[in-house]
Parts: structure tokens; sequence; C-alpha cells
């Protein structure tokens, strides 16, 4: 779900940078102090961030046809804690834009805060949730990375609907519109990451 | 990657970012036309000129987002009525194109970025910017291993394929959380591992690496201002007074 | 002919197309035959089996198995891929599962045999590869050796008519390259056809009967003597004389040894032995 | 004896104290010598090794470089490791940086030296590996043995008295192989002592002049030519004969041919092409 480079108006993709800067700020100061009290742990991060980086090219076969992939956030987000993957997401975009053409500079900004902010808290929050009230870490798993992927999907769905609002609807309309033409792909694919990340902590699990 | 055998490759990456984010700036805050035709032809001019990028690498690397891009503006030529209603968008066809040839022109910026521009050059540079050491040296564990990673993704996958691992819609999720879950373990046994060969050659906590000295051109960054400020007054000349 | 198992004819490839890899690749693979696969890196030898494999598809030219053009149809590949199996150098790029049986049983599973077919299958190819022992254990806790072996047991489960193996013996010690090739002898006479690249022209010459030579973009299949004679071949394939040939040579000089053919160090030290005293 | 570099001495260490890898190893590395080090996999080569470059403390017995013994403290590993540096099997478990050049400073920065000592020690280290043209290329765009050369440039940049290298040959093909010993014995020709594992007896035969021998938790050093011709020693070791000795002992056999002692199969190509038609 990048948006693609350019593809924002300019005022737009400054504000979403200003709204990303404290949350990733926020991060790299817990991700510099986690490496001041164990400095083993760049290497560790490193590998999770090219981690991140590989899940998004998994390729999973589509109903469409075409083939997608999943975000990774919600698993990571589980395994490294929201903060620390709002740094880690940002660098995997930063490298998917400048190595892909996946997603891009100048929409960094609003890339960063759908798929390394608001996935990966919504992903934390409902492990977390499920978790407290009793449910199986499996359960967790699926709804938290299920979750995180469609929370990523509708706020690039919002972000897109504000950068072209709709003629006669507005805001809403256009929300509608661009949420519905993902839909298609971003439901199954959320249901697929879902039941991956279930089956990865399964097999993970055993090891 | 082009960007390591490119002709622009020992130019300091400072001056390439000012050129190629300059012309990106002006694709996306010009009006779109004429501005952002001009930014995104002046750095595909540059790309296949004085860079010597060849047209086949950029047709591969622009098709995946060209693709998205065409795709995001779909719903542009549509509007949602109040009543939940779809009907032609009056002014969609100008707006999408709009949208499009404002992509386009920036994704064309980024690729005369990317594609003269090695990341080794620019990761343990971004230090001056004021990132923290910590993480632009987590960023270059990142990027070596991103490649390591996708290598092991892609083996995996064949042998899988080999084994009739992508029969059927069941077989397929089942190889695609081993493909997650190999390349999970591969991730973190590489990081261990690579802790004990760098502790060989005396890692104690930095991964500063030295950085090679690139002179900034004089001449490169006045052509880059004049290029830049042509581009500017060309569009808004074009557009004339309004 | 009736019993050439794979053939590839005119084959071309390149990852890049300024730099082709294989430019005119032609080879046939019969039944029952030991295919030793001899070359630089770089050369091609793993892109050939790729395409035996139909990881990737030709270029130019075809890929026929069993007297058929393999189609890259999704049927194709199937019926190609029960016959032809091919297992990778490292192993850790094969091996995803939690355990050894996990493992091996899925190339069966996918095949959609029933549980009492998948279980024999496995127990099948854990026997072949003598790893019955290792059945419970998680594939990553193994020495690289017992990985090895995981991983062609998992190829030798789907019953391939032709194995193909990259560099099997590149890592192992020489105690566990005898193992293997004691292994690969019986699953011969079992009547699977078994194909191996590697760099040791000496253990090519032990365990080969006929030598494919890729460099320079082409192939060159012969009997593994004449092969391993024909100097300007191997020079060409930057690959070093392998020993046993010459040391044949030298005891056809010996009086009343004309005929020994020791085709190991082994072999030589036993008649070296057996001959007494240094004369 | 003042030129001893490395001494281990009644060193034992274990993972896991139910299954000691090494029991009493004893070994001298004499300054200039070029060591072969030969065992079985899971012997206890790559412990030793570990063991000689402070990577692990040994559970009894000590371990000394140039006289002195080894604290396992911060200085004392930060100096032994200007002594002594070993190079893994694996190129990508020591590479990290996104350039050659970058990630070749790296151990030399880590000395603390100025800007202008680190690029002197990286341009001598790229140079003496010969890969002076790849030093603005990333790890990933290089070849398997183009790696291997990296990873040992970067060992070379900290100066070491003795340089270590797990199966240094291991997965090169045999030009890749040759080119590497080319560059080994310019390094021994300025001064540095070598010291590698491998499973090619031929190899060691051709390459070392002493020969250590790791398996059943000892160690036992000798010359190489002693070494080769003791078919116990080898057979305990689970080690083939070397095909040159052998010939060696054929030769002798061969009427005016009792002196030549080719040491590769290309030398005694070269000796049955001088001798003319098979007599």
């Amino acid at each position: 779900m990048h948006i693609a480079e350019g593809y924002l108006p300019p005022v737009q993709a400054a504000a979403w940078f200003a709204v990303s800067a404290p949350f990733v700020v926020h991060g790299s100061r817990a991700l510099v102090r986690q490496v001041r009290r164990d400095p083993e742990s760049k290497l560790l991060l490193g590998a999770a961030g090219a981690f991140t980086f590989a899940l998004s090219a998994l390729k999973i076969p589509s109903v469409t046809g075409s083939c997608s992939h999943p975000t990774g956030t919600g698993l990571g987000a589980a395994l490294f804690r929201p903060p620390v993957m709002s740094v880690l997401g940002g660098i995997v975009l930063l490298f998917q834009a400048v190595l892909l053409a996946h997603g891009g500079l100048t929409t960094l900004g609003a890339n960063i805060f759908s798929m390394a902010i608001v996935g990966p808290w919504v992903a934390y929050a409902v492990f977390v949730l499920v978790r407290r009230l009793g449910g199986s870490l499996e359960v967790g798993i699926f709804l938290a990375a299920g979750l995180g992927n469609l929370a990523t999907y509708c706020v690039t769905s919002v972000q897109l609907a504000l950068a072209f609002p709709d003629p006669a609807t507005g805001l809403l309309g256009a929300v509608a519109k661009f949420g519905g033409i993902f839909a298609v792909t971003q439901i199954p694919l959320a249901i697929s990451e879902g039941l991956l990340s279930v089956l990865v902590i399964r097999l993970l699990a055993r090891i | 990657m082009t960007a390591h055998n490119g002709r622009w490759r020992l130019r300091h990456p400072g001056e390439k970012a000012f050129l190629a984010f300059g012309l990106l700036a002006c694709a996306v805050a010009l009006p779109t036309w004429p501005g952002a035709v001009l930014s995104g032809g002046t750095a595909a001019a540059l790309l296949l000129g004085p860079a010597r990028v060849s047209a086949v690498v950029l047709l591969r690397a622009a098709r995946v987002p060209v693709l998205f891009v065409t795709t995001s503006a779909v719903p542009l030529l549509v509007a949602v009525q109040p009543s939940g209603g779809v009907s032609w968008n009056p002014n969609g066809a100008g707006e999408a194109l709009t949208a499009t040839g404002r992509a386009l022109a920036a994704l064309l910026c980024l690729l005369l970025f990317s594609a003269t521009t090695p990341l080794s050059d620019v990761i343990p540079r971004l230090r001056r910017l004021g990132v923290p050491a910590a993480v632009t040296e987590v960023a270059g564990v990142t990027y070596r291993m991103i490649f390591l990673l996708v290598d092991s993704l892609r083996t995996v996958r064949e042998a899988q394929a080999a084994r009739l691992g992508y029969r059927s819609w069941r077989t397929a999720y089942r190889s695609l959380a081993g493909q997650a879950a190999a390349v999970f373990v591969r991730a973190f046994a590489r990081a261990r591992r690579l802790e004990e060969g760098l502790a060989l050659r005396g890692y104690a906590g930095s991964l500063a690496v030295q950085v090679e000295p690139r002179r900034v051109s004089p001449g490169f960054v006045a052509a880059t201002l004049a290029l830049l400020a042509a581009v500017v007054v060309a569009s808004l000349r074009l557009r004339g007074p309004s | 002919m009736t019993d050439v198992l794979l053939r590839l004819s005119g084959v071309e490839f390149a990852y890049d197309s300024a730099r082709p890899v294989l430019t005119d690749v032609t080879v046939d693979v019969e039944t029952g035959r030991r295919l030793a696969v001899l070359g630089p890196n770089g050369g091609g030898k793993t892109t050939l089996f790729r395409l035996a494999v139909g990881a990737l598809a030709p270029q130019a030219g075809h890929v026929e198995v069993a007297g058929k053009p393999v189609r890259r149809t999704r049927a194709g590949l199937l019926a190609l891929r029960q016959r032809v199996q091919l297992v990778l150098q490292d192993p850790d790029d094969q091996l995803f599962s939690a355990s050894v049986r996990q493992d091996v049983s899925f190339g069966p599973l996918n095949l959609g045999l029933s549980d009492t077919q998948v279980r024999q299958r496995c127990d099948e190819a854990l026997t072949a590869l003598g790893i019955n022992a290792l059945a419970e254990r998680p594939p990553h806790l193994l020495s690289y050796g017992q990985r090895k072996r995981v991983a062609i047991a998992g190829a030798v489960a789907l019953r391939p008519q032709l194995l193909i193996l990259d560099e099997p013996t590149a890592g192992l010690d020489p105690a566990g390259v005898e193992a293997l090739l004691h292994t690969l002898d019986d699953m011969q006479t079992t009547g699977t056809t078994v194909m191996m690249s590697t760099h040791d022209v000496n253990l090519a010459f032990r365990w080969a009967d006929t030598v494919v030579v890729v460099s320079g973009g082409g192939a060159r299949t012969m009997p593994v003597a004449e092969a391993l004679a024909d100097a300007a071949l191997l020079a060409g394939a930057q690959l070093a004389p392998a020993w046993a040939p010459l040391v044949h040579r030298l005891l056809d000089r010996l009086p009343g040894l004309d005929g020994a053919r020791p085709r190991s160090a082994t072999e030589l030290a036993a008649l070296l032995d057996a001959m007494g005293g240094a004369g």
C-alpha cells in the first residue's frame, strides 16, 4: 500500500512528514537507548529490518491474479514493539523507495505514517488486548497481523482521499472510492497476512 | 544496480541529491503543466545523456511504479453521488492526468538519484544530517542483509517449487509460511554469526567505516542551480501571466 | 534413442542479455548413467541444472524429458518435477520445517498422497540416506553434512528418476564424501540416475562414467576417461588434470603392473603395499 | 624457542561438557611456517582457531602469543587481534558494509588509527588481495570467490603476523584455488605466517610445510611429508591418502626418475609429457 512518488500535493506531503516525525524521533531515541545498553543489538536490529524488507518481497497469490505482498508490520510489531518498528519501518520504506522505486521520497512521510506507525501500533494494541482478554497466542497474532494490515490500508485510503476529494461528495466519497478499489486486493490480503503470520509463529515456536 | 558502475558514481552524493531532489521539488511544487513535464523531462534527459543510464534499465525500474500510479488514478475518473451511485467525473480525466503526470515526473527524478548514487555513499553520510550513528549503522546492516535474505528467499522459493510446493492454494500457503520462517531463522542466525565474525576484526560496538572523501564540484553545483532556475522560470513563463 | 531421460538441445540462457551464460548447450542424459558436470565457477553449471528442472525457461532451444518436450504449464512442470529433482548446494536453502521428518514429507504431501503413502515415502527416503535416527530433530541443529543428507532425502522422497546434485561434496570431509558416494551407489542400483556437479576432477574420475564439461557457454559430453585425458579440454575449462589417469600412464611403464588401474589414492596405496618394499 | 608466534599448550575445550571437542591440544606455530590443519568435520579445527584468536577461552591449558599469555580483556584481545587474524569460512559472516573499501576500513578504524593510516592500510590490503578494482563495489554484486578475497583483505588490513584461514579453498574452483595460493605465497614472502584448514590432503601436500592433524580431541604437528606418509595417522583422522607421496614411491621404481618429485597433477603431467611416448 505504498503511495507512489509525487502522488501527493506538496503541502500534504510535507504535512505527513510533520505528523510522522515525532514518532520516528521517539523511535530513534528508543533505538539509541537500546543500542547503548547492548551494542551487539545493532546487528539484530539490522537483521530485523532486513527481515521486514524480505517479508514484503514474499509474493502472495491474490484473487485479482496479480501478486501482492504483506506489510509485515503486524508480525514485526509483535516481535520488536512499535517504537523501534517506526524506525526500522522508516529505513525499510526508504530502501524500498530508492532500491525499487516502490513508494517515494516525497511520500515517505505519508507511507511511514500508514505502514510504520499506524499499522504497528494497531497490531500491537490488538495483540496486547487479545492476550489480556485471554485469547491464545495464535488468535492474537492472526488479529494483530490482519488488523494491522487493514489499518494501514484504511489510512492509505484516507491519505489519498484527502489529496483527491470527490467532486460531488468530498472526502467521504473519495474514501469510499479509494477504499473500494483497494478492498478487492487488501481484504483478502489482510486475511492472508493474518494466516501467514500464524503459520510463521507456529513454525518458529517449534524451532 | 547501475549506481555502482555508472558514470556519475564518483560524484559527491550531495551534488546528485541537490540536482535530483531539486528537480523532484520542482516536479511536485510547480504546476503540473508545464512544471512537472519540464522537470521530469530534464531528469530523463540527464539520465540518458550525461549520466549514461540505459533506457532498458530505466524502463525496467519504472515498470512496477507506473502500474501502481495508473491504478491509483482510476478512482479519479468517477464521482460518488450522495445517493451512493457512481457517475463519470467530468473533470476526472484532467485530474487523473495531472496526478499521473506529476507522479511520473517525480518518479524520473527519484530514479535520477537512485540510478546514479550508491547507497554506500549515502548511508554513512546521513550522520552529517543529524541522524544518530546507531540509526545509520543499523541501516547499513539492514542494507547488507536485505540482499542476503532476498537471495535466500528466492532460492527457498525455487527449492519449494521443485518439490511441488506451489501446486495448490493450500500447499502455497504452507510454502509461503515456510519461506518466511526460513528467512526469519536465517536473519537472526546471520546476525549472530556476523557478530562473531566482526568481533574477530575488533568490533566493540561501533560499526563505523571510513567514507571515501568526494569533492563537491562547484561547476556541477552552479550548473544545477542554473538548471533549476531555468526550469522554474520556463514553467512560469510557459504557463503565462495569470 | 528411447532411454534418454533428459535432453537439452540448443539451449540458450542469459540472466543479463549482455552476458549470456549458456549460448548453445546440448546434453543427453541416458538412464543409468553417472554424470559428473565439470566447469569453472560462473560457467553455467547451476544454470544448466535450473533449466533441467524447469526453474528457468530456456530463451532458445528446448528441454525434453523422457522424449517429450517440457511444457512450462502447471501440468507440464508437475510432470517434470516428479521425474527430475535438483538438490541445491546449500542445504539451508531447502530446509524450512521444524523437524527432519516434516521437511522430508513436504514433497509427498504436495503430491496429495494419503497419510500412509506420505509416511512410507518418508521412511524410504530417510532410510536411503541413513538418517532415520534424525527424523524428529530440528534441521537447523544438525551438522552441515547431516543437513545435506536431509536436503537430499527431501528430493528422494519424490522418487525422481533423475536426481541432480549441485556440488554435493562441497564442505564435506573425506569420510562424508565416501558415505555420500556410497548412498548414491545404492540409489543408482535401485534405478535412479544421478548427475552431479563438482570441482574435484579426481572425484569425477572415480565416480562418474560420463563427464559434461560446461564452459564458455557450451557443454561437451564424453566418457570420463576420454575427457580427463584431454589436456586442452581441461585447460579450456580451467580444470586441473586428475591424478588417476596420469598414474595409469606411469603404471604402464612399470613391468608387470600395466594392467593395474587404481581409481583413488587409497587404491594406489593398497597396490603399492601389495608390491612390497620400495623396488 | 624465540620464534614461536602462537602456542597452545594442554588446551581443553567443550561447548557441552558431555562432549569435549579438544581434550589436550598442544600446538606451536613458528614464524614463517605454512601450516595446514587437517581433520574430520566436527573434529575441532574451527574450535582450535577460535581459541587461538581469543574468541573462546580454553577451559584448561593456555594460549600464548609471541611468548606472552593471552589475556581476554579488552586491551589483551585488541593486542592479540593485531597479531593474529582469523578469516571464517563463510565470507558473509564477516562482511557487513555496503562497499568493499568501507568494509576493509572497519578493522583499522577499530584500532584507532588516523584517517591517513586507515586509508593506507586499506590500499595495502586491497592490493595484496588484488581487488583494488572492486573497492567501490557492494559485496552483494561480487562472486563468492571475490567476497572471500574481501573477507581476507579485511583481516590483512590489521597487518597480522599470523593469518589463519578456515577452509579458504572451499567453494572455489581450481583456478580460484590457484589464485588464492599465489596470493598467500606473496603474503608469506612479505613476512606473514599463514595457517589454514582444509579437507584436501593433496592441497595440503602441495602448499604446506607443516601439518597439524586434529582428531579425537588431540592435535599432532609434524612435517607434511611425514604426516602424509603415515597411513595409520591418516586413517585415524578419517583422511584419504594424498596422491603425490604415493606417486613418488612409484617414481622411485622407475629407472632414471627416482629424483622426480611432482607436487601436483599438473607437474606430473608435465613430467610424463617430457618423458615422451608411453614406454
